[in-house]
């Protein structure tokens, strides 16, 4: 399996690690409720089909990325990062 | 028998090996296997259950009987095609799956006794009495199976792995092949051709076919020598791609050293990494049997396997040969046979409109129902029209027509679909992304077809690379067509073999349908057809159609088992290379490293690092003698540790405290410029990830650390949050950690060493922070204590991190003091009642440690939210304890605690142990634990048992810090 | 001048086979600049350099700006200067540099990172990995390379480096 | 290596023989309808079990007929009585994890929860064969954790100290028993040194696919329909209550439904508006050609991730730790291939000429603690079996028992009453790894 990083292009997987369903990057707002917090924990649509997962360029840039990615046949659908990179003077 | 004349093999370079102790000779360029026949060697192994002789089969790593083990000069490799190993002077062979001998094996046994032996028999017997399974069946049942042996010696063979990255693989080096790669490279992409076998070329080797009017041998070597010059080319021969993976991402093996003495140095085997944008598989067909009684008989072979033999190795199984066959495939085989000289005595075949062969006896639709001949075939019985006769023969070829070899498509799940026309699974396209099938692979089976297939696939291999269309003439060739009349069992009494390697008949897939296991996994797995080393290879169409006609339904309903990785088998040591030893994980070595170990240290590994355990002084015989030594030295003195383990994170902004307050759990953006402060860190789920210190060294800078266990999950976390939470704020952290060599200095004379290292005292506050000049180098110096004595932590640059270490060691031994090493360090933290990650095993909360009040309920950071679920707080959690036995009793980690009186179960245990040490400074054995309940139940008296050690110790339960409880040695 | 001795991470002698050898060098002064949201900008103007693209090195006279990561470059030979819009962090003692040079410099590496490296430029950088350990591989000419990684993993990559050296070596010789 | 376990008659004492009850004229396997079908050329084998038409109403559905639900619909009927109940299974029976994992039957596990569900497990394990009339082979060859450490034996103790406080059976080799068993590990290894191993005695391995057969039969003959190539594609509730299932094959009423599909939890649970704790992972494994005895013991190398047996046919049955990433693709890839190569090579080199046939992927839905679900849902009369991680062969035997009571009875047994559904909520976890929420970490 091979991600393409936005930064360093496309790598092998063990560059990378694998944090777990996008959904942890709605991360409720303080004094959600307990039932709001076990979702954003816990619960996972996990799809057969296309998701949503985080991952880490950890042996790269150490960029965090979400990648749209279909669960069954592995196919990589697009790698974007979390935070928008502020290489170049990007904004 | 040897023919003159043929074959590829080097005349000029005889070569002699051994097999089961007899010395015989080849030639350089033969197989084992091609040996083997040149001697008249006909039974090679023994089959898997019932231990019948078998000869070879096939002439291609798909060999299901002709296994051996080699005999190395260090160790034996078991399950050896001999059909794949190439002879070199000197091989040593042996047979196996055979007591006492390959010629009489005891076990033959197995076969009189077969009809109790049926498929799944073990299923329903066995049983009775219980305690006989594990005492007297398996065991029996465990040394008649398995095939070859391992010595059960370490693997002492130089192995590796490696990178291949290209524009396009093309898999196979047949005339699809090869013209595949042709055209690719000529058009300037980059090629990878990998062939498993020594030579490129396929069976244009084999065949005897015409190319542009000429040997296709000729064809072969022209295009060969073309590949060979470019610069663009990569031939790998020898190199089996053994897996599909995921993004165009193969696994291959190729046998670097396996065909030759083995030379220093010079890795056995090689397990590539092939990365390619584009591949084409173009690895041929393989050749099916037909089943019938007695059909594995040693001389009973594949026929394709016999050109093959003739025409690269100059050898022929036998002196007199028919051929069974139910399609066109097997003629050109007999012309080759005639043409050499040798005699075909009839073709049998199963099609009643079957063509004539000139000069030969054809029997049309005639049947082979019987093989005669237990150690050799003697004898064929053919039936015609209900007569039956018998016919004298030394070897049959068999085609029961041919399967594509498509089992990397089926790697990703790609199932293959069923052709009438081939009666074979073709492969379905887009299978694997990115690939194509071209040629025998494909159901493709001219060489004429093959080549514009190969043509084919590489011209739409090269527009969807944007390399243009890779025009090229094809050559002239044939284009015979492929007739075949599906033929699998031939009706009859006895057992007819479909799955050689298993021992797996016809009647054993009837027998499965027969009790309900018609699925066709339910009749894999119950027969074990299709799981042996060949891996169904040579049984598993044959064995479905078989299932088919038994249950009353078609192939296509039938459905087929999954191919999986690897195509052929792989040796662990090749995928695993890099893993023996040290090799398995990287070690980081400490600055002072040499020095603790030119102190006679051990050496023992917490996380990669290597940290000093003790430091032995003469006539201790004992580490407890040293780390009470070192423990005391501490208390009384001053001793000096390496810390630069710890994860050291350098963070800097103006926003750096509001992200500190975010990932602690206390508030820590409040601490003043040159003060150090304790932090805890929760993960999201309300446990505690790590805690460690924090210091300000500016303004807007600051460093963490964290323990040495958690420095990269910690980093990992920080990057998260950063990136997910919080990327506009003005914050950077990088990992510091090996950029500073750092050593604890602890004790009552602490102060004194540090002075007299920097020259100066160094007056900081508990918990203070500086930067320093050590010795002429810029340092910086906290007054932080993991000891509970009054210590300093004395930071350089790595670079001057083994000085800096020996300058303080010599220095604190002229004051009395010395080394402490990791047991030390233990003891010291467990008598402060400090804790680690013994303590902080992922299932604590700050509750549990007594440091609930650390959660700010000022602000909002990572884990609050799920620290204030009900489970993770309140009486019933087991919380942080100290306990002290009442006798003078070593106590253990991993011991549980129990009231006075109850019954030692799991409902009673009240609580368990994390750390213990023995306290020179108490003069007591200590421990941390976790009882329940436990701060309300300081005072009780509580047994310690450990019956893993025999230890039942009454404790009292106390405060975890049993030594200076008021931190006044710390502020001293 | 400093009292305390300083050492570099291994102290090794060159490794020479197969025309190709392994060299522990010194890189200097090694500082990680890292420039605050929306200061990529400023930042160049300041040093006189832009900060590079992903996987490029700007330069001006000696002093060199490698990219290192996300929002991270190596500065490489001068001190930069006081005030910078972003993170400085000295990190010239945090890594060893081993110098690849020779004629199979290209194969060594085949067999320990995962990245192919045979039509590399001079000037590139990569972050990845030797085997399990950090990697930062800046692209030299005529197919030379420096390998950073972890000063404290020193050993583990030159036993490695040395020994993907033995057996590409003994292969050669084999022909 | 078979050491002394030819000494049959010290084990003749502990020999005893449940006769199972059967309630409709079946076959009885035994050794002697093996030898009289063969002498007649075995031709009077009957079918395993039955092959149904659904009927349009049971009083219990059970959806999938993998090892769990075979062995809950089996003690559905066996210990509550419940026959006019079915199991519904998309594919062919077994064709699950049940199929796909490497076969270790284990107890010991440490926290209170789990340790005595899998003791329960175990207890069950050691009667199945005469229970079931089927041989399943387990076989109690010793299961082996190696450590390298002293915090890791620490932690071991612990572990083997909650066995023995359980109920079952636990010994700490020191370097030199660890030696005695197993003389082919490298003890020159300086990288991880091995300390020594926790002995469980009584771990062992079993023949997975029979597991499966063995209770489908059983559960056949207790009247059970065992339905195949069914697949549900929808839960029918009417007023929050359970009222049956649609199916490929058409609707079927029942009042209970019990949702047991391992590996496609999501997807199930989905149809009755439930989202799970759950994230689904691919876990590979791999074994070797056939080899003549050499590994006598289940041994797992944690340092590694690397746990390894041999299978009575011979090949040596091993793996390692998730691919990591979200799947159902029952595949993996090469970086974790590797890692388990590597870990192998690490530990015992002696394997490394064996050669890997066959390697194949499972899908192990992943809960946030490592621990499994066994409970009501809020759906009335639908309750679910699911969240195994990887831990789900050893399981099969207790996962049915309390399934199968908690679907008679709307009462968690008691050994399984800590695998509730709401525990994330609150906060009472079952976290034997200590690794947190993140699924893919148990």
């Amino acid at each position: 399996m091979r991600l393409t990083c936005p930064l360093c292009g496309p790598r092998d997987r063990r560059e990378f690690y694998y944090y777990g369903a996008a959904d942890y990057l709605r991360r409720p707002a303080e004094g959600a409720s307990p039932d709001d917090w076990n979702d954003y924990l816990h619960n996972r649509d996990n799809p057969a089909g296309l998701t949503q997962d985080l991952w880490y360029h950890e042996q790269g840039c150490c960029a965090w990325l979400k990648v749209t990615r279909n669960t069954v046949t592995h196919e990589i659908v697009a790698v974007e990062a979390v935070a928008v990179a502020d290489a170049g003077g990007a904004a | 028998m040897r023919i003159d004349g043929k074959g590829r093999i080097d005349r000029t370079r005889p070569v002699t090996f051994r097999f089961d102790g007899c010395t015989y000779a080849g030639y350089k360029g033969d197989t084992l296997a091609s040996a083997l026949i040149a001697n008249d060697v006909r039974v090679v192994g023994r089959s898997f259950k019932y231990h019948r002789p078998r000869g070879i089969l096939t002439a291609g790593s798909e060999e299901p009987n002709a296994l051996v083990e080699i005999i190395g000069p260090s160790n034996q490799t078991p399950n050896t095609r001999a059909t794949v190993q190439e002879l070199f002077e000197g091989l040593e062979v042996r047979s196996q799956n055979r007591w006492p001998s390959l010629g009489f094996d005891l076990l033959e046994v197995n076969d009189l006794v077969a009809p109790f032996l049926s498929a799944g028999f073990y299923y329903k017997t066995f049983m009775w009495p219980r305690r006989f399974w594990e005492g007297l069946y398996e065991p029996l049942i465990r040394r008649a199976a398995g095939l070859g042996s391992l010595s059960g010696r370490h693997d002492e063979g130089v192995y590796e792995k490696a990178w291949a990255h290209c524009d396009m693989l093309v898999i196979g080096a047949g005339p699809a092949g090869l013209m595949t790669a042709l055209t690719a490279a000529r058009a300037g992409a980059d090629v990878i051709l990998a062939d498993e076998s020594s030579e490129l070329g396929g069976r244009l080797l084999s065949d005897e076919a015409e190319i542009d009017g000429a040997p296709a041998v000729e064809w072969v070597a022209g295009v060969v020598a073309e590949l060979t010059s470019m610069p663009n080319v990569r031939l790998m021969t020898r190199t089996s791609v053994t897996g599909a993976y995921d993004d165009g991402t193969f696994g291959a093996l190729e046998r670097v050293g396996l065909h030759r003495r083995p030379r220093p140095n010079l890795p056995r085997e090689c397990f590539w990494r092939i990365v390619a944008k584009r591949s084409v598989l173009a690895a041929g067909a393989l050749e099916r049997s037909v089943a019938f009684e007695d059909n594995d008989r040693p001389g009973v072979m594949m026929a394709s396997s016999l050109p093959t033999y003739l025409n690269r190795y100059g050898v022929v199984p036998g002196k007199r040969i028919a051929l069974f066959t139910n399609n066109d495939s097997a003629r050109a085989t007999a012309r080759s046979l005639m043409a050499a000289g040798v005699e075909v005595a009839a073709i049998i075949d199963s099609r009643t409109d079957a063509p004539d062969e000139p000069g030969m006896v054809v029997h049309k639709g005639a049947q082979v129902v019987r093989a005669r001949g237990r150690m050799g075939l003697r004898e064929i019985t053919i039936a015609k029209g209900g007569t039956q006769t018998r016919l004298e023969v030394d070897c049959l070829g068999v085609s029961g027509g041919w399967n594509p070899t498509l089992h990397l498509t089926c790697h990703m799940n790609g199932r293959p679909r069923w052709s009438d026309e081939l009666a074979a699974f073709v492969p379905n396209e887009g299978a694997i992304p990115g690939m194509m099938v071209a040629g025998a692979a494909n159901g493709t089976f001219s060489t004429h077809g093959c080549l514009a297939a190969g043509a084919e696939a590489a011209r739409a291999s090269l527009e969807a690379l944007g390399l243009g269309s890779g025009a090229v003439d094809l050559p002239q060739t044939t284009d015979a067509p492929y007739n075949i009349a599906p033929l699998w069992q031939v009706p009859g009494k006895g057992r007819a073999w479909l799955d050689f390697a298993n021992d797996v008949t016809v009647k054993d897939v009837a027998l499965s349908a027969q009790e309900g296991f018609r699925s066709v996994e339910h009749m894999k797995r119950y027969t074990t057809q299709g799981m042996a080393p060949d891996q169904g290879k040579n049984s598993n169409v044959a064995a479905l159609a078989v299932l088919a006609d038994a249950t009353g339904r078609g192939i296509v309903q039938t459905g087929t088992t999954t191919f999986r990785p690897p195509y052929t088998p792989v040796s662990i040591a090749a995928m695993g290379a890099g893993g023996r030893g040290d090799g398995f994980a990287p070690q980081r070595f400490l600055t002072s490293d040499q020095a603790s170990r030119d102190r006679g240290a051990p050496m023992i590994e917490t996380g990669l690092w290597y940290r000093p355990s003790y430091f032995p002084k003469p006539g201790e015989t004992t580490w407890r003698e040293a780390c009470d030594r070192e423990v005391s030295m501490v208390r009384s003195s001053v001793g000096v540790t390496d810390v630069s383990t710890l994860g050291k994170i350098d963070i800097q902004g103006p926003d750096a405290g509001r992200f500190l307050d975010f990932v602690y759990s206390n508030t820590v953006s409040t601490l003043p410029l040159g003060r150090v402060r304790y932090g805890l860190m929760l993960r999201e789920d309300g446990h505690v990830l790590d805690d460690g210190t924090c210091a300000r060294l500016g303004e807007d800078h600051w460093l963490m650390t964290t323990t040495t266990a958690a420095a990269g999950l910690v980093m990992r976390h920080l990057d998260f949050v950063q990136q997910a939470f919080c990327a506009r704020w003005r914050v950077r952290f990088a990992s510091v950690t090996e950029t500073w060599a750092q050593f604890a200095v602890a004790g009552p004379l602490a102060r004194d060493l540090i002075t007299s290292e920097l020259g100066r005292a160094p007056g900081l506050p508990f918990m203070g922070c500086t930067t320093v000049t050590v010795q002429g180098v810029q340092g910086r110096l906290f007054r932080i204590s993991f000891s509970g004595e009054e210590g300093y932590e004395i930071a350089v640059p790595t670079r001057y991190g083994e000085a800096l270490f020996r300058d303080l060691t010599a220095r604190a031994e002229t004051m009395g003091g010395g080394l402490y090493g990791m047991e030390a360090l233990n003891v010291l933290r467990i008598e402060k009642g400090f804790i680690t990650h013994a303590e902080i095993h992922g299932r604590t909360t700050a509750f549990d440690i007594g440091m609930e009040r650390m959660v700010s309920a000022k602000k909002d950071c990572i884990g609050k939210a799920a620290a204030a679920r009900p489970g993770m707080t309140g009486p019933e959690r087991e919380q942080l304890v100290g306990l002290t036995p009442l006798t003078d009793s070593p106590v253990t980690a991993g011991a549980y605690l129990f009231a006075q009186g109850v019954a030692l179960t799991r409902e009673n245990s009240a609580g368990y142990i994390t750390s213990v040490g023995y306290s020179p400074t108490i003069q007591s054995h200590l421990a941390l634990g976790f009882l329940k309940d436990g701060r309300a139940r300081h005072g009780e008296t509580l047994r310690l048992i450990d019956r893993l050690r025999g230890v039942d110790v009454l404790c009292a339960v106390v405060d975890p810090v049993f030594h200076d409880p008021k931190g006044e040695k710390l502020r001293a | 001048m400093p009292d305390l001795i300083a050492k570099s991470a291994l102290g090794f002698a060159p490794f020479t086979l197969a025309g190709t050898t392994l060299a522990e060098v010194d890189m200097g002064q090694i500082t990680a600049i890292a420039p605050f949201p929306g200061q990529s900008e400023a930042l160049s103007r300041a040093l006189g350099m832009a900060f590079p693209a992903p996987g490029a090195v700007t330069q001006s006279g000696d002093a060199r700006l490698v990219w290192a990561g996300r929002d991270i470059a190596f500065l490489i030979g001068p001190v930069p200067p006081d005030g910078l819009p972003a993170a400085v962090t000295d990190q010239s003692d945090g890594w060893v540099s081993l110098a690849l040079t020779g004629a199979c410099t290209v194969d060594v590496l085949a067999r320990l990172v995962p990245l192919d490296l045979r039509a590399a430029q001079s000037g590139q950088v990569f972050r990845t990995a030797l085997n399990h350990l950090p990697l930062i591989v800046l692209v030299g000419i005529e197919r030379s390379f420096t390998l950073l990684t972890y000063r404290s993993m020193a050993k583990t990559a030159w036993h490695e480096i040395t020994e993907a050296m033995v057996k590409v070596g003994a292969r050669a010789a084999t022909g | 290596m078979a050491k002394a376990r030819l000494s049959i008659l010290a084990y003749l004492p502990r020999t005893r023989f449940n006769a199972p009850v059967m309630e409709r004229s079946a076959m009885r396997y035994s050794g002697f309808k093996v030898i009289a079908q063969g002498l007649f050329g075995n031709t009077g084998w009957k079918p395993a079990w039955r092959d149904p038409a659904p009927k349009a109403e049971y009083d219990a559905v059970i959806i999938g007929g993998g090892g769990h639900g075979l062995a809950t619909a089996y003690y559905l009927a066996k210990n509550h009585g419940l026959t006019n109940i079915a199991v519904l299974e998309k594919g062919y029976l077994g064709s699950g994890n049940i199929g796909r994992n490497t076969t270790i039957v284990r107890a010991n596990y440490f926290l209170p929860g789990n340790s005595e569900f899998y003791s329960h497990s175990l207890k069950l394990w050691e009667g199945l064969e005469s229970d079931l009339n089927y041989n399943v082979m387990h076989s109690q060859r010793g299961l082996i954790n190696l450590f390298h450490s002293d915090g890791q034996r620490d932690a071991f103790a612990r572990r083997g100290n909650a066995m023995i406080n359980q109920g079952d059976d636990a010994a700490l080799l020191d370097r030199d028993g660890v030696r005695e068993l197993l003389p082919y590990l490298d003890f020159d290894n300086t990288r991880f040194p091995i300390y020594g191993g926790l002995l469980h005695p009584r771990g062992g391995t079993a023949r997975h696919d029979a597991v499966a057969w063995g209770y489908a039969r059983a559960a056949d003959q207790r009247g059970v329909d065992l339905i195949q190539n069914c697949e549900v594609t929808g839960i029918d509730i009417e007023g929050g209550r359970v009222t049956g299932v649609q199916t490929s094959r058409g609707r079927i009423r029942a009042k209970k439904v019990g949702l047991v599909v391992a590996g496609r939890s999501g997807q199930v649970a989905a149809m009755a508006g439930l989202r799970l704790p759950i994230e689904s992972h691919v876990l590979q494994a791999f074994v070797t050609e056939g080899l003549k005895p050499v590994i006598d013991h289940v041994i797992s190398f944690g340092m590694g991730h690397f746990y390894i047996s041999q299978s009575d046919k011979g090949g040596l049955v091993f793996g390692g730790d998730l691919d990591f990433y979200a799947s159902y693709a029952s595949r993996g890839n090469l970086p974790m291939v590797e890692h388990v190569m590597e870990a192998g090579m690490t530990l015992m080199p002696m394997i490394g000429r064996a050669r890997v046939l066959r390697s194949w992927g499972g899908i192990m839905d992943m809960t946030p603690d490592g621990s499994p679900i066994i409970d009501r849902t809020p759906v009335d009369g639908l309750f679910i079996d699911a969240g195994w991680n990887y831990g789900g062969f050893k399981a099969v035997p207790a996962s049915g028992f309390c399934m199968a009571h908690l679907m008679a009875t709307g009462q968690s047994h008691a050994v399984a009453a800590r695998f509730k559904l709401n525990r994330f909520a609150t906060g009472h976890l079952l976290d034997e790894e200590g690794t947190g929420s993140q699924h893919n970490l148990h």
